[in-house]
């Protein structure tokens, strides 16, 4: 974990108001678990004020190049949209606790299974997982064709299953229901998305093993203000865990969606 | 010699600057970025009688140069802060302040007996100004008699000098002030957050959970100053200045205020380096202002030229 | 049909938008820009009894999406405006409301006696909340009794209906709000400046001569936001809101918190033409919300889900 | 007056801290009168909040350029010296009165006595002076060399005098030692600097007819906020001028310095 300037590599949209982002800096050398997350701040004045999380996305160990996909929302999201080649972001990371990877053998296949901006950092586990001999399946959800990306990236790690809700693309509707169309087998689920498509997906796999990954909103990412915890299944009504620092992965049924 | 020094109540201080309550935790997360030594103190996260979990989230959202939060005082306990966290800090070299709530007299007294007698623990920050629970905290902190009594209460069994942390939120903050260094009061931290709201025009409601919550940041620096330049001037305890606080150039304008030492809250949320940072700046800006000891700048607005300001 | 247009007492308005008084002279520097009679209404300058210079310079300084301003309610007096800058309006399609501030309560009750009487006046706000100046103002904003003492005798006086103009510098504005409606108010304004000061490191002297001044623009959003969610639900008079709008989004905001219309002050500063574009941003940002008129929004914050909040 | 976007043409650093900024637009073409000024926005947060007031150094009506000179002081001239060829700044403006050219004929002479940041409004003076057939003497007062800037501009307009406090420029000392060793003549004297210069200035040369152009810190810009208030000299208590509106230009001995 590191402050560090990092060094804009190239910035593309590559759907609509999504931007693949990639840059460079020391601390990509610590970004080894797919899952975890870095912290940008976007701007030197305090307009937006607190850094903005972003899911690592891609790593590029031996030159030191992060990739970071992220849709142009609000003000955080559409300055970070105008940085420029040869730029500096002020990175914050890596943070958080990623996915396990040993939680499944060689041979075995893991689902993954994404929605919208959800879809990042499963891509860097995939890579992850398929060089440690794992198959790959892979469902993600998009409003619509123009908001979809990476469906060629993963489909050179695996399989791949596309659902729109209007339908352009793939399955029309949500993940779950490519989940309930096709007959995929898999041991381990890993997922990340809106906390609407965890709960669906928690109630139609009930069994499943794997591991979520969660979104708050944010203050210090570190573990600093409490600003982002969540209630835990079956603890005491004061017992938590933070997304930030003790997430934003957790064992699926862990936490309360 | 040290230049930054400074010694309050309770608090020998390096420097004049802390982390301030709720901003910093148990302090764990920061010492995995720099040696906490380095700070003049540190304000722990409000402990409070029972556990809490606090609101609901969200609990953050974004204004114009600041935040708002509604966390809700979550925190382990008195007992298990006592146990788990705060012996983390005998590893370390500073005075730590403990920050305590309650929703009763009772409540507090009981907090205060227990953590001032916790060796890690310098001096106690009565929190009556939480603007972010709905019984306890606020409406002591926003009536002079209440404040008072309790301040008396607490005092009475604490065995660790007690700041008083005032809330923004009144109509007279000087009275406030007066109140609890009559009853008291070893000194005073100010200012707490100003009760705020943001609203989301998809969902047409509030965006925190907790509909209202306390803004930080540098919005509300210029209520902060003028509030430390005014109860500095009426009290003769010291203050503990914060609220937007981001620079060493802040830190020199809260001291030239009135206060005798600098909490800096939101700012470690930019960025979590801000306080080694700030410190490692102020001696060059020091001798830029031709200034031998920091303590020479409490106050500096209106001490030199001899006449108490009318601020009001 | 006109979706933007909202009725308040004495004040039938074209759309929710004016100028907030104090940041729109006397309306002839704006009048340069637009036409003003695309605007609401618009609250001009406030008049007092005798002519006043106001403070000393510098009167204004930058904060963090703010400003604090300590111009000292400088005017050529009531007489003055109501024979040389209040004519002006005629030429215009636009209600006026006339922003009225005293020393005491016969000079209050003076001016509003006189420039109620004058044509070109729909309303009155009743400045209780100024506070730049020594006597005079503020002293009646943060006492719920003296408010409401004053309010009745300006009642009493005035031939047009009242607004009376909240401070947020008050422990509880709901108290004052209702006290002021009790009294006979027929409106309120809201909110003031927060009272705020920065400091010069230089000179180590406050920015503005004045020392203190009222913080003004986007900073203050938040706080205004909760105190007219929080007041619309006690009272059931109408509120003109105001703190930091700069955006037709902000209007929005305001008047789900419980606005009945918005002033606009300090970012005319920073756009002059701010009034007139928001106006007509308003129409397509209705539609996007699929809101027929434009005080189906009034209160929608917290009047949907028929609970009242509990914000405190 | 008006309000709009007009484009950068070049930024370069002419002196210590010294910029020169030229811009280009439709509204250039209304700045015919020198001494008036602009209220340029430097940035689209509110970091910093208010318009920037600066002045109208140099206009070039048949290409629409306007020249400003500024000095990098505070946050909004940094932020304005980091402008590039190709951005644009919000500029509001011709605003206030300049300095009346028709109070001295052809063939007589002007005293320019400017102190600093002061110097820019009176260059486009000097040259609007000269084309009407009125003779020049510049006194430039700076710090010391290296913030000395547009000496040899105007000396293609008439004679110049250079003051610098430290003396590694012209005389050593003030402008006003300048006009003490120099027998300068002249019919009409037209300063622009610092309060502290105009003073020492009116105190020095106390019959002098001319005009003064005065500086105030500013909200609005156009007149309406009452933050940029003079006494009268002689005057009632309450009588005023605005520095904005009514100036920045005034007569010598009107206003209470
Ligand atoms: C662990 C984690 C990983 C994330 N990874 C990605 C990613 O790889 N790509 C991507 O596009 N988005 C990601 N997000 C969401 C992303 O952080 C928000 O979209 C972004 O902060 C919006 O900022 P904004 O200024 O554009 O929007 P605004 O609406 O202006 O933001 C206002 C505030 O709300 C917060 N906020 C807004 N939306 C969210 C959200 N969905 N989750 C958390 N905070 C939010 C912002 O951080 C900011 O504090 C991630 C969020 C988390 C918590
Ligand atoms: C009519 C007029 C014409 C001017 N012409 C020029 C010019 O041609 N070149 C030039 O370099 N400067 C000029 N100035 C001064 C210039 O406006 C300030 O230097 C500038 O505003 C400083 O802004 P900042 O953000 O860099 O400094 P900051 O110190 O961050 O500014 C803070 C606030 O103070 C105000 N302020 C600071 N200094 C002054 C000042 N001297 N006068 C008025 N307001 C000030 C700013 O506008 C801002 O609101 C002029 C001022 C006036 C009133
Ligand atoms: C997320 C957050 C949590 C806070 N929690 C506490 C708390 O537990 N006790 C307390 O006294 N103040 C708390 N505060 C208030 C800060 O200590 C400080 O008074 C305030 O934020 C102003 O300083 P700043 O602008 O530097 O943040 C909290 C502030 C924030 C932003
Ligand atoms: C320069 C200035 C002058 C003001 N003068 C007055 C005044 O004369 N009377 C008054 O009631 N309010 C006055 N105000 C307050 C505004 O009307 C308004 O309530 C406040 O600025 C908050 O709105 P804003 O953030 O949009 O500026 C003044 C504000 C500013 C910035
Ligand atoms: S964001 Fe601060 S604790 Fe998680
Ligand atoms: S700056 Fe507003 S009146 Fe001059």
């Amino acid at each position: 974990m590191k402050k560090e300037f990092v060094r804009v590599i190239s910035q593309k949209e590559i759907a609509h108001q999504i931007f693949e982002l990639k840059v460079q800096g020391e601390v990509v050398a610590e970004m080894t678990s797919p899952g975890q997350f870095v912290h940008l701040r976007v701007s030197d004045s305090f307009q937006p004020l607190l850094r903005r999380p972003i899911s690592i996305c891609d790593v590029d160990l031996s030159n030191r190049t992060l990739t970071m996909l992220y849709r142009k929302e609000g003000t955080g999201t559409a300055l970070l949209s105008q940085k420029k080649e040869g730029e500096t972001v002020d990175l914050l990371g890596p943070l958080g606790n990623g996915f396990p990877l040993d939680a499944i053998t060689a041979g075995q296949t893991a689902l993954l299974v994404g929605g919208g901006i959800g879809v990042p950092p499963l891509y860097y586990l995939a890579k992850e997982l398929t060089k440690r001999g794992i198959n790959i399946t892979a469902v993600l959800g998009f409003q619509s064709e123009r908001d979809a990306f990476y469906k060629e990236k993963f489909a050179e790690l695996g399989e791949v299953f596309i659902s729109t809700v209007d339908g352009s693309l793939g399955t029309k509707g949500f993940v779950t229901d490519v989940l309930n169309n096709e007959d995929i087998n898999y041991d381990l689920l890993y997922s990340c998305g809106p906390t609407v498509m965890l709960k669906a997906l928690e109630a139609q796999v009930p069994d499943a093993d794997g591991f979520f990954s969660l979104e708050e909103r944010m203050g210090c990412g570190i573990g600093a203000c409490f600003a982002c915890v969540c209630h835990i299944n079956g603890g005491e009504p004061s017992d938590y865990v933070k997304i930030c620092s003790n997430g934003p992965v957790f064992p699926i049924g862990r936490v309360a969606l | 010699m040290n230049k930054l020094s400074v010694s309050l109540p309770g608090l020998e201080m390096k420097n004049p600057i802390m982390p301030a309550s709720g901003c910093f935790g148990f302090g764990k997360e920061y010492a995995g970025f720099y040696d906490l030594s380095v700070l003049g103190a540190a304000a722990i996260k409000a402990a409070t009688r029972e556990p809490r979990f606090g609101n609901p989230t969200p609990r953050v959202a974004e204004t114009h140069s600041g935040m708002l939060n509604a966390i809700g005082l979550q925190n382990p306990g008195v007992d298990k802060i006592m146990e788990n966290e705060l012996p983390f800090f005998q590893s370390y070299d500073l005075p730590i302040v403990a920050n305590i709530a309650g929703s009763t007299v009772e409540d507090y007294c009981e907090v205060a007996r227990k953590i001032s007698k916790h060796p890690q623990v310098s001096a106690l920050e009565l929190n009556i100004s939480c603007p972010n629970v709905k019984e306890g905290g606020i409406q002591f902190g926003t009536d002079a008699a209440t404040a008072a009594a309790l301040t008396k209460k607490v005092k009475a069994v604490s065995s660790k000098p007690v700041y008083v942390k005032l809330s923004p939120n009144v109509s007279n903050i000087a009275e406030m002030a007066l109140a609890v260094e009559e009853a008291g009061a070893d000194g005073l931290s100010m200012i707490n957050t100003l009760l705020g709201m943001r609203l989301d025009l998809k969902t047409r409601k509030p965006v925190l959970a907790n509909k209202t919550g306390g803004l930080s940041g540098p919005a509300i620096k210029p209520v902060a100053i003028r509030m430390i330049h005014e109860v500095s001037q009426a009290v003769s305890i010291p203050i503990i200045g914060m609220g937007g606080v981001s620079s060493a150039e802040d830190v020199i304008e809260f001291m030239l205020a009135g206060a005798s030492a600098v909490a800096i809250g939101t700012a470690n949320f930019v960025d979590p380096y801000v306080c080694p940072e700030i410190i490692s700046q102020l001696p060059e800006l020091l001798e830029k202002m031709n200034v031998n000891h920091i303590t020479e700048l409490i106050g500096g607005s209106w001490k030199e030229c001899g006449i108490p300001s009318l601020s009001r």
